[in-house]
């Protein structure tokens, strides 16, 4: 046998071998899904009742329920989404159609973005906290939990908006334009329709991470044990992240138990939207090509 | 055609948009003021000296001792265990799905693996408490209740999917021509994915690497509930420690004053890892523009 | 209709056109080779501005479809086919100036071969229409039928000769005899290069060269 | 015949790069004019100073005048706009919008609001018939443009210009994404087009440049080299730097 | 001459789809092929069953024989990987590897381990060389392969075939990327290589496949209608379809 | 090198490769009619069998230069002209078929009139020669001069119709004046054509039709 050949082989030895490892690694990962939610659920199920669902918390874990952290998500994300989607999706039309891509103005957003995007979430609870609920007097409030938590996936939304409307072909920008339609009619008539797909994707994907944040809130001043309904803007709030994160800091094993039953109900929640995004996304990306 | 009309509703328009745009800036505008302003009344009273470098991390204690050292040292042992299992496994996976699965495979895997990055870190923080501490413990009795190795691997598994998404982003954007010219040469499948696609995907997969670790040191509700409230330089796996974002939280939980010198603390350790964050986020930004002329 | 197909046909139209005014030419040679008039076969001379003016537009013609449509196959032999007609037709045409131009520098013919003369010239028209129709038509198998009657104008003109020759050893006739025969030539001429326009035909349609010999 | 177009002292520049050095041309009305010359040489360029599509490209300045009805298009004050509606354009690649045919053929129509509501079917109809695309399509109005083929797509394209009733259509290698049917399609197009329209191709084959222009400008380096009827450049040109270019001896 | 490869009642299907049907053609040693034919039509397929690309596309299947040196190219039990190194191809966009030229051009020996180490500089120059691509890269050959334009990229990828020492050289569209003097310069190439090589290539244009191939194959829907010596195919087709695709009259 | 270049010019070289039979007939005419050495004639004869052949190959492969590399502007016209220069050599060479038919029929000339025809026949070769020498070169101005070589020939040949007519009608001469005539023409035609490959060779320089008359 030559060299070559000899190579040859052992080539294609290594080829199957670095194959199957790799098969392992994706088995490992998925596995750990599995296991995780399997976890969640073995702990949770028996506790997730309809009782439950429609209660005030409790000291007693029997007893507790969650209705107040999933009315409060419900609202806060709503309200976060009021105010992030316009304005996330009107600074990535600036940003892509109006800015002029020299100017300081342009470079200078742009780079703030991309660092906005990497701030840790709980800065932006600092920021939350040091601004709107001391400086402005707002206290640990709805309106300021929903403004943090924009101004947290502000970033996310504005660069998949961004990428959606780069991703429209500048070919069909310059098409609407070379037929005498001004920009904002261009803007309207193609470039947000074939983006909205992509827009939309990405706000679901945005807020669905602002409902699972923590951190930001609790920076705020958010606490998870409150046993009314927010009826107001500057109503005090829960949220389901920190009812868990109540329960689970808590040593009794009932505890940890409701804490797996609102995971559960948070992430039946997540799991909807996010699987949303995901088929809006198959659905458009097999559409365009 | 003559004479331009004028498109009142076109700069209207333009002027609003620009408004939207300036949010971002203030954004950061508001965050550095709201940092800087009880930083600089918090140094003030603290010597700059004695907080970077002294080791002991007690704020509340009487005599409150200011040494960050700690609290830095638990956020490193956080990001470097848990880059451990993330780095390797998500460039792993990613290799496989962009290179070896069959596209139903990838069909199939990828919306898994996206579901595994949308499960809130909370979610991850009681796994590794009520999950992976235990088992753990079965292994290695000498394990702590609260301990950095199981917030570590939580952590590892939450940001596992970002790298894989990421490389794998890098990988499928490696144009198919170039991996069809390779296997054209007669390569194997290993060949192509080590030598062509990983090197050209080079800068998509380190800024992935590099932002995992950045959201490792920024993780919050993981370390707070699994890794312990210790501050500790012992650097120890198994044992409990405390990382910033971790004692931020903390402080924040309890009841505070505004303006006391613990209230102070917790913007003088969110300035420390804003600082190292914003850093850790310009190295991922130059290692892509220094590779992205490469299919201009 | 592919671009092609029209500019082709226009451009054949060109060739007909030209055949046409060539076949004016030699259907007055006879006459005035009879009359001896002179005015007519000085339109003769005339007309044959115009046939070497129309050789040239098709020449023209030719070279713009093939450096501006690049045929090929059967439409390139077409091309070719018709540029190889003109020229053949301008030579006919040729041959007719020819015979105006003996005309004017000589007396009339000889009665006596008038005769051979209006038979071959009518040989020869009846030879070149059914050419130019066979060449219209694209038909193939009537073109090689068709050679047969040059061999009519041949031999008419071989008796004539004979008959020139036994006059002229005989002293018999006042006839410029070098003048004349080269006159005669003509008509047999015009004839060959008939039958080249039936070779260049069989050519365009069968892509194979075909000699009468 | 009538000049439609008429191009004087043209100067362009993109920043400081001189991309056409005093171009003077006339373009005939219903006349196709194609531009040929090697990559770079500024044909796209060219024609994009023509409907000033190079207003969306930043750093970009052109001097000299484009006359046409009587205004200099290269003028501050023109409306281009308005300018965009009279003189339309094809692109490279067929660039329908992600709509319904008919749409695609009404999208700029009922973006002008200059047509009556009432009159938008026998626009589309006239529209996609003078795009020699209605027997095609009229079946399937309503489907999605993306599920014609490429030549359709490119003929619908040139329907949808038609529809906002330009003068002039500027094309930039409208069948250089298509395969050699669907080309010799638009070239058929292309001479029925002229008829009503005046026509500016740009065409990196010169092949297609002569089977279907009646002008052709030949471009080098920024410079028109040489201009004239298409039959003459191509077997006579008075140019060595043109009939090196044209018999392949060029570079 | 030469048979290098005979195909024989070669069938191809997409899933279900059938993209050839019982095609049989020979390949002629250090001749040019060409494969013209209407979009869709399998040339891409038909050179894809060659060096087994269509391994890379799930559920494809291939029946018949392509006989080459003593094997049946379809078998499964071919090594694809050593396959491919005597078959190389080239493609329709120019795809070096984001590397340096000299390694793009060392890419594939490496990996083959087939050749001396010591020997490199000598391969990289000759294979440079004779893609007539040595002169314009010796100065930078370890600058990017991306630093050159499309012309020279795509002579690139010819070296990089060149230097892993193939009998075979598969093109599908080579030039279709390219301007026309990029595509020239290919050509002229291309007389150079079929010296020593087999080359079939795959174009849109009839007039390249007339100006530099030998052999034309025609395809029509997944058949092959006529193969002969290109200048007869050109100037006297058998086949009528031959006869109306060349003349422009098909479709 | 573009590979037109090379293609035409091995096109123009089987032109040349045609022209040098082509004229090796015509050395051998006077000979033969001095002599009447019929074998040789044959031999001519059968030299135009490769003539044929040549310009049917001369055909062939500008058709397929048209077809595969669709030749331009001047590129283009070398091709047309090569196939108009292939048709005026087949004709010339036909000319001294002709000629050598003529000496297997007849006798060897007269002594008298062979003088003229030597003169003749060496006025042609020279015309002969310089035109394919300035086609080589594509020398127009050259070519503009040559034509009066052209007009020897025809004064020689004037000459000797001269004589000849005037043996006839002195009864002088025994010749078959019909046949003697016809086979004259032969040289005249060949200078003419001679002339129609200068015509061409301007044509295919300046892209302008010149016609020297
Ligand atoms: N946006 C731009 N910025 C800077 N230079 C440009 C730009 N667009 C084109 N150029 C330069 O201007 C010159 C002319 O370009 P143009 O696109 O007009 O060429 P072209 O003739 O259309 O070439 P092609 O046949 O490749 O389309 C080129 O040198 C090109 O590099
Ligand atoms: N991956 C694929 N899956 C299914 N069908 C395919 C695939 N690739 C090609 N086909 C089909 O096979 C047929 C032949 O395609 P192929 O790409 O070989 O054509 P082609 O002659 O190369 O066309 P073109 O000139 O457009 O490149 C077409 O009908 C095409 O739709
Ligand atoms: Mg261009
Ligand atoms: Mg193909
Ligand atoms: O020149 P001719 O055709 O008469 O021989």
């Amino acid at each position: 046998m030559t060299r070559y050949q000899k190579k040859l082989r052992m080539r294609h030895f290594y080829n199957q071998a670095f194959k199957v490892l790799l098969f392992l690694v994706i088995v490992v990962s998925l596995l750990v899904l599995v296991t995780l939610l399997f976890d969640i659920f073995r702990k949770g199920y028996q506790t997730l009742t309809w009782n439950f669902l429609t209660s005030m918390p409790s000291g007693r874990a029997a007893r507790a329920g969650i209705l107040p952290s999933l009315v409060g998500s419900l609202v806060l994300i709503a309200l976060t989404a009021l105010i992030s989607i316009p304005l996330g999706v009107g600074t990535a039309i600036y940003l892509e159609l109006y800015a002029n891509r020299r100017s300081r103005f342009f470079k200078l957003l742009q780079l703030n973005i991309a660092n906005l995007a990497g701030v840790p979430s709980i800065v932006y609870g600092i920021l939350g906290l040091a601004i709107f609920s001391q400086m402005l007097k707002l206290g640990p409030s709805l309106i300021v939990g929903s403004i943090t938590l924009s101004l947290l996936i502000l970033p996310v939304i504005i660069v998949s908006s961004s990428e959606a409307i780069k991703a429209v072909p500048s070919s069909i920008i310059d098409g609407s334009y070379a037929l005498g339609v001004t920009r904002w009619k261009t803007i309207t008539g193609v470039i947000l329709p074939m983006a909205l797909p992509g827009i939309l994707t990405g706000s679901i994907l945005a807020l669905s991470r602002a409902m699972g944040e923590a951190a930001p809130l609790i920076m705020v001043g958010a606490v998870g044990f409150v046993t009314f309904l927010p009826d107001n803007l500057l109503s005090r709030y829960s949220a389901l992240p920190l009812i868990v994160f109540n329960w689970t800091s808590r040593p009794q094993e009932a505890f940890a138990q409701i804490a797996a039953s609102g995971i559960m109900v948070m992430m039946i929640i997540l799991l909807i939207t996010n699987l949303t995004a995901i088929i809006i996304r198959n659905k458009t990306q097999s559409r365009i090509d | 055609m003559k004479k331009k009309k004028t498109y009142i509703q076109e700069s209207i328009i333009q002027v609003i948009l620009a408004l939207f745009a300036s949010i971002s800036i203030l954004t950061t505008v508001g965050i550095v003021f709201s940092l800087m302003f009880e930083s600089v009344i918090f140094f003030n009273e603290v010597s700059i000296i004695e907080f970077f470098t002294t080791i002991r991390w007690a704020p509340v204690f009487d005599p409150p001792s200011f040494g960050v050292l700690p609290l830095i040292s638990g956020t490193l042992l956080i990001a470097v265990l848990s880059s451990m299992v993330s780095l390797p496994l998500g460039l792993g996976s990613a290799i496989y799905l962009s290179e070896f699965a069959s596209s139903k495979a990838r069909k199939l895997i990828k919306p898994i693996l996206e579901l595994l990055a949308g499960v809130p870190s909370i979610v991850y923080g009681y796994f590794a408490l009520t999950f992976i501490t235990p088992l753990l413990r079965t292994f290695l009795p000498q394990t702590e209740i609260f301990n950095a190795l199981s917030a570590s691997i939580a952590v590892g598994i939450m940001t596992l999917p970002m790298v894989a998404s990421l490389s794998e982003d890098a990988m499928m954007a490696v144009p198919n021509s170039i991996r069809q010219g390779a296997y054209a040469l007669g390569s194997t499948q290993l060949e192509v994915s080590t030598h062509v696609i990983v090197p050209a995907a080079f800068s998509g997969i380190a800024s992935s690497f590099v932002l995992a670790i950045s959201r490792a040191i920024g993780e919050t509700m993981i370390v707070a509930i699994a890794a312990g409230q210790t501050p500790s330089m012992a650097l120890n796996p198994l044992g409990s420690i405390q990382t910033m974002t971790g004692f931020m939280v903390n402080m924040a939980l309890g009841d505070i004053q505004q303006g006391s010198i613990e209230f102070k603390t917790v913007f003088v350790v969110g300035m420390v890892l804003f600082v190292i964050t914003l850093i850790m986020n310009l190295i991922a930004k130059k290692i892509i523009a220094r590779n992205r002329e490469v299919y201009a | 209709m592919v671009k092609i197909t029209t500019e082709l046909e226009m451009f054949e139209e060109l060739v007909f056109l030209m055949s046409e005014k060539v076949r004016r030419m030699h259907t007055w040679t006879t006459d005035i080779l009879k009359t001896g008039d002179k005015e007519k076969a000085l339109s003769i001379i005339e007309l044959d501005e115009y046939v070497n003016h129309d050789e040239e537009l098709i020449n023209r013609r030719a070279l713009e479809v093939l450096a501006l449509l690049a045929p090929l196959a059967s439409d390139l032999r077409k091309v070719i086919v018709g540029i190889k007609i003109a020229t053949d037709l301008e030579r006919i045409g040729d041959y007719a100036k020819s015979i105006a131009r003996y005309v004017i520098k000589n007396e009339p013919i000889n009665e006596a071969y008038l005769p051979y003369v209006e038979t071959i010239n009518s040989s020869f028209l009846k030879f070149y229409d059914a050419t130019m129709d066979v060449y219209r038509v694209k038909d193939v198998k009537k073109a090689l039928e068709l050679a047969k009657l040059d061999e009519e104008i041949d031999s008419t003109i071989a008796k004539l000769y004979n008959h020139l020759e036994k006059d002229n050893k005989d002293h018999e006739d006042r006839t410029n005899v070098v003048a004349f025969v080269s006159m005669l030539r003509n008509f047999e001429r015009a004839g060959d290069h008939t039958k080249n326009i039936l070779e260049h035909l069989i050519y365009e349609v069968t892509n194979q060269r075909y000699d009468f010999g | 015949m009538t000049i439609k177009i008429k191009v004087e002292n043209l100067n362009f520049y993109y920043g400081s790069f001189q991309a056409l050095q005093n171009i003077n041309i006339d373009i005939h009305e219903n006349r196709i004019t194609a531009l040929i010359g090697p990559s770079g040489c500024g044909k796209s360029t060219f024609i994009k100073t023509i409907d000033r599509m190079y207003d969306l490209i930043e750093d970009t300045k052109a001097d000299g005048t484009i006359a046409f009805e009587g205004i200099n298009i290269l003028d501050e004050s023109t409306d281009v706009v308005e300018l965009r509606k009279r003189i339309g354009m094809v692109f490279q690649k067929p660039n329908p919008f992600p709509k319904s045919i008919s749409e695609n053929v009404l999208y700029a129509v009922k973006r002008h609001g200059d047509q009556d509501k009432k009159d938008f079917p026998s626009i589309i109809e006239n529209s996609l018939r003078k795009a020699s695309l209605w027997d095609e399509v009229k079946h399937k109005l309503n489907q999605s443009a993306f599920s014609l083929s490429g030549g359709q797509q490119q003929r619908l394209c040139i329907a949808r210009t038609l529809a906002t009733k330009p003068d002039i259509i500027l094309m930039d290698e409208p069948t250089s994404a298509l395969d050699p049917i669907a080309t010799s399609k638009i070239e058929e197009l292309l001479q029925e087009l002229k008829k009503e329209y005046t026509v500016i191709i740009v065409t990196h084959s010169m092949q297609q440049a002569a089977r279907i222009s009646d002008y052709t400008a030949f471009f080098l380096n920024g410079e028109l080299i040489e201009f004239g009827e298409t039959k003459e450049m191509f077997t006579a040109p008075r140019d060595k730097r043109t009939e090196d270019y044209i018999t392949g001896r060029y570079g």
